[in-house]
């Protein structure tokens, strides 16, 4: 057990709650938070792993760097969607239909 | 309710059995050494990339496809976001000019985050920091402002927030482009301009990556104006 | 030669995504078109030239893989590059007439198509595993873009569905892509490939393989994941509709493909492979059974896709620890099926956006009487539904039949129930469309008529679609193209 | 030893933290917790030897995203929706 190992470890339980957290909540910025949670335990695997036995790899370090920079456009983009959602209905989830719509879809 | 107890049931099972799996797998990929050195070819090639730290040198050189594309996406999220704003200037009633709180933090950390901004961007070449957190450090500045009330009048959806969004990526792109019709391969730089071409891109790309946090946290409501959508019906 | 085309394909779409961001609408227009023809000349010059001189790897800024990022030019991906030229030039040609220039967000719709474009092409080429999560992100967020381009509530909630389903799978394909890189200390497809040639598997490395095919499962809306698919492409602007149904799912199906192919004997299972063909089939068996019960039509049309992407993932146990000629069968019922649907369901969704302009509402009873006065789109509509049926001579036939004859040549009869009630299916709900079209209703002469350029587009993808069983061969040729080593 | 002690106290914290940010009944509480799980995430990347990571955890994950979630949280008001609310009513 190395330092590395450990931290990609910790990222198993991360995507494990974000997982959780993803399917199990409704609220649509709590969907959000566990996202971002998830994806924390994706990069802490990316670089965890091959780092156990090779120490420091600037590779998987510069796709994490990506990877967050994917993660906050995606992020922000959920966050004007959802605002403006909220704003025209008063929804904070997808659970209900909406009201001024029934039927139509399955 | 029955139903409920059991999909909650299930949902929490399957998660335990991800973890579970996806743990042990880690546990054996991790007693087998990997077969590929990357490491060791990276450093080996580290001095043709121009710069010298290997991180820099992986985003912007050896992988500056990934980079480029990535702020492809920063700037599709930036567009989606602000096709969301409103189109005419107001002024912005949730601002909370009053915070006394904001105000000193906003005095104290403004010209910070200003300094540190730039010194991360020039640190990127042979330490840690760069374009993406100079970016970001730069554009929580601008949250700052912003929350302090300062109107920002360049983030209204027009042409200048348009072209601050695409400046770093078009530099990017016509870099790219330029050493393609030179002969060589997309995204190769000449080795003479390695090293000048990769400062110029990471500046305009802070500047651009800055822009479009900062558009999308500005554009985050709020516009009545809608289509009537093709699914609905009427 | 092929270095300038490569950095054209690379370049243009890009390029032009900022060149319409700058301008309006109908200026954003005419940039588009001559964009279209630039990229268009180059993706067909690229396929040409792959098809005479064989496919050749791309290192991207000079560097090599495993180092840097390598793209793999070969049969299968340049013809994927001149269908989505092709169905994406469709689409903006119809989009440019369809979408009202007036809406001041729908200056945005062309630079995020373009966005689309050159995402779907740096998939068809990827080599690389992380680049291919990029080009994912890249192809999921513009979709999601265009989906909510508006802002109704209903689009909304459409592309946030969409979005938390998309950045999901990605998420669940980068986790794999982590534990491949753990694994084998590189990026880059042919070296896992070449490495396991030489080598016996290493214990654990199935799941890396198993979370990245869950992940593009999700994102390509395989049954029971499919949830999130009928609300996007259901209220998407009918020309955005068509590039998600047409495209945007096949990219990650694409990738799912490629890696089973390549990864599949060494690192999956029967079980594995047999569980997708289910997970398939009953997406092609229920899938078509909502399609027949939507009261909407462009539902009809989206669940229509949901089971026209079942028959895609038959692939998988069709090529696993078969005959060679089976796999090679599959691989080639797999291409049809990809450019059949791609343009039948296309021109499905355009002729269903004239239809609703036409008839002023999106359900299917709002039909009645439409066929007097737009038997034009109607036909296409009609086209179309042929080749997704699978009659001959369409593409959509040309592939079923091989995917037949790969499964009855593996003794997996089973599939072949599955084909042939897809396809009673499926007429049903095309019928469906046409018995609504052909009552007559009382109103019946209050509706609009849309002009002829938007008709002819959805007419000339279904006759694509219907013509390709007759050059089956040729296409297919191309596609088996081996890659030149030499050139790397 | 005493290393392990501390990188086994971060990882802890990092656990808590994202389940309390997942399920603390004020949405608000929820957010500053998230902030808090990206400061530890950032302390993480640091002991994994990658800097790069950790500044731009710290400016992004952190900071960046915090403000943009607390604003959306300020904008549905503390009232709406602050309850946990798992989807399991049916």
């Amino acid at each position: 057990m190395t330092v590395p190992l450990l931290y990609a470890l910790a990222g198993t339980v991360l995507c494990g709650i974000g997982l959780l957290g993803l399917l199990w909540l409704s609220h649509l910025l709590r969907k959000l938070l566990a996202f971002n949670i998830l994806g924390s335990g994706v990069f802490l695997v990316l670089v965890g792993l091959p780092q156990h036995q090779g120490g420091p790899d600037p590779v998987p370090q510069a796709l994490v760097l990506t990877g967050i920079v994917v993660a906050i456009a995606a992020t922000a983009l959920a966050v004007v969607l959802i605002r403006r959602y909220y704003h025209l209905s008063g929804m904070t989830s997808l659970e209900d239909e909406p009201p001024a719509r029934k039927g139509g879809r399955q | 309710m029955m139903m409920g107890r059991m999909r909650t049931g299930l949902i929490v099972l399957a998660c335990l059995v991800v973890t579970g799996v996806l743990a042990s797998s880690i546990w054996t990929i991790a007693g087998n050494p990997a077969p590929v050195d990357l490491p060791r070819m990276l450093s080996e090639n580290l001095e043709r990339s121009g710069v010298e730290h290997p991180v820099t040198a992986v985003l912007l050189n050896f992988r500056s496809y990934d980079t480029l594309l990535e702020i492809g996406v920063l700037v599709i999220a930036g567009i989606a976001g602000i096709s969301m704003a409103e189109t005419t200037a107001r002024a912005d009633p949730n601002l909370r000019t009053g915070d006394t709180l904001l105000y000193a933090l906003q005095r104290w950390f403004v010209p910070l985050m200003l300094v540190l901004a730039g010194y991360l961007l020039w640190a990127g070449a042979d330490r840690p920091g760069g374009a993406f957190q100079a970016g970001a450090v730069l554009a929580a500045m601008g949250v700052l402002l912003r929350l302090g009330g300062t109107p920002m009048t360049f983030l209204r959806p027009g042409l200048l927030l348009r072209l601050g969004l695409i400046t770093g990526f078009t530099v990017f792109l016509l870099v790219a482009v330029a050493s393609a019709i030179a002969g060589e391969a997309f995204l190769a730089y000449p080795p003479a301009l390695t090293r000048p071409l990769i400062v110029i891109i990471e500046t305009t790309l802070t500047l651009s990556i800055a822009m479009v946090l900062l558009a999308l946290f500005v554009s985050a409501p709020v516009n009545d104006a809608e289509d009537p959508d093709e699914g609905s019906p009427t | 030669m092929t270095l300038y085309l490569m950095a054209g394909l690379l370049f243009t779409p890009l390029a032009w995504a900022v060149l319409t961001l700058l301008v309006g609408f109908t200026r954003g227009r005419l940039i588009t078109w001559a964009g279209i023809l630039v990229q268009v000349l180059v993706s067909l010059t690229l396929w040409l030239a792959v098809s005479r001189d064989g496919g050749f790897y791309y290192g991207l800024g000079g560097w090599d893989a495993p180092l840097g990022i390598e793209l793999r030019v070969d049969g299968l991906a340049v013809t994927f590059v001149l269908l989505t030229a092709v169905v994406a030039s469709a689409c903006a040609i119809h989009a440019g007439v369809y979408i009202d220039p007036d809406k001041p967000w729908h200056r945005y719709f062309w630079p995020l198509f373009w966005f689309l474009w050159s995402g779907l092409n740096a998939v068809w080429l990827g080599g690389d595993l992380f680049n291919l999560y990029v080009g994912l992100e890249l192809i999921s967020l513009a979709a999601v873009g265009l989906v909510a381009l508006g802002g109704s509530v209903a689009a909304l909630r459409a592309s946030i569905r969409y979005l938390l389903a998309a950045l999901l799978g990605s998420l669940a394909y980068l986790l794999g892509v982590a534990l491949m890189y753990g694994q084998f200390g590189t990026l880059s497809i042919a070296g896992v490939v070449f490495w396991l040639d030489q080598h016996p598997v290493p214990a654990g490395s199935g799941l890396a393989l198993a979370l990245m095919i869950a992940g593009l499962a999700l994102k390509t809306a395989l049954f029971p994941l499919h949830r999130w698919l009928p609300p996007a492409h259901g209220i998407a602007r009918s020309p955005v509709s068509a590039l998600l149904s047409a495209l945007v799912i096949k990219a990650s199906f694409y990738i799912a493909a490629r890696l089973w192919l390549e990864l599949g004997e060494p690192l999956g299972s029967l079980a594995a492979a047999q569980l997708v063909g289910l997970m398939g089939s009953a997406a092609v068996v229920w899938g078509s059974w909502l399609a027949c019960r939507q009261p909407e039509l462009k539902q009809v049309v989206a669940y229509s896709s949901v089971a026209q992407i079942g028959y895609l993932f038959l692939l998988f146990p069709l090529t696993y620890s078969v005959s060679e000629s089976v796999a090679l069968q599959a691989r080639q019922g797999m291409t049809l099926q990809v450019i059949s649907h791609a343009l039948a369901k296309a021109a499905m969704f355009l002729a269903a956006g004239n239809l609703i302009l036409s008839t002023g509402s999106s359900r299917v009873n709002a039909l009645t009487g439409v066929s007097r006065f737009l038997p034009f789109s109607l036909f296409s509509f009609g086209l179309a539904g042929v080749s997704l049926m699978g009659l001959p001579p369409s593409g959509g036939f040309a592939a079923k039949w091989l995917l037949l004859q790969a499964s009855l040549g593996s003794a997996q009869w089973w599939w072949v129930l599955v084909l042939l009630a897809g396809g009673l299916l499926s007429a049903v709900y095309v019928f469906r469309i046409y018995r609504a079209s052909f009552l007559d209703g009382p109103e019946t002469d209050q509706f609009y008529h849309p002009p002829r350029s938007l008709e002819l587009v959805p007419m000339v993808l279904a006759l694509m679609a219907l013509g390709l069983g007759l050059v089956a061969d040729p296409v297919l040729s191309v596609m088996a193209l081996p890659l030149e080593d030499g050139s790397r | 030893m005493i290393e392990f002690l501390l990188d086994g106290l971060l990882v802890l914290a990092l656990v808590a933290t994202a389940a309390a940010a997942l399920w603390s009944a004020d949405l608000f509480r929820a957010v500053v917790m998230f902030m808090a799980f990206g400061v530890f995430m950032a302390a993480a990347w640091v002991r994994l030897q990658a800097p790069d990571i950790a500044l731009a955890e710290a400016a992004i994950g952190a900071g960046l995203t915090g403000v943009l979630l607390l604003d959306a949280v300020s904008h549905f008001g503390r009232g709406a929706g602050d309850k946990p609310d798992p989807g399991d009513r049916e």
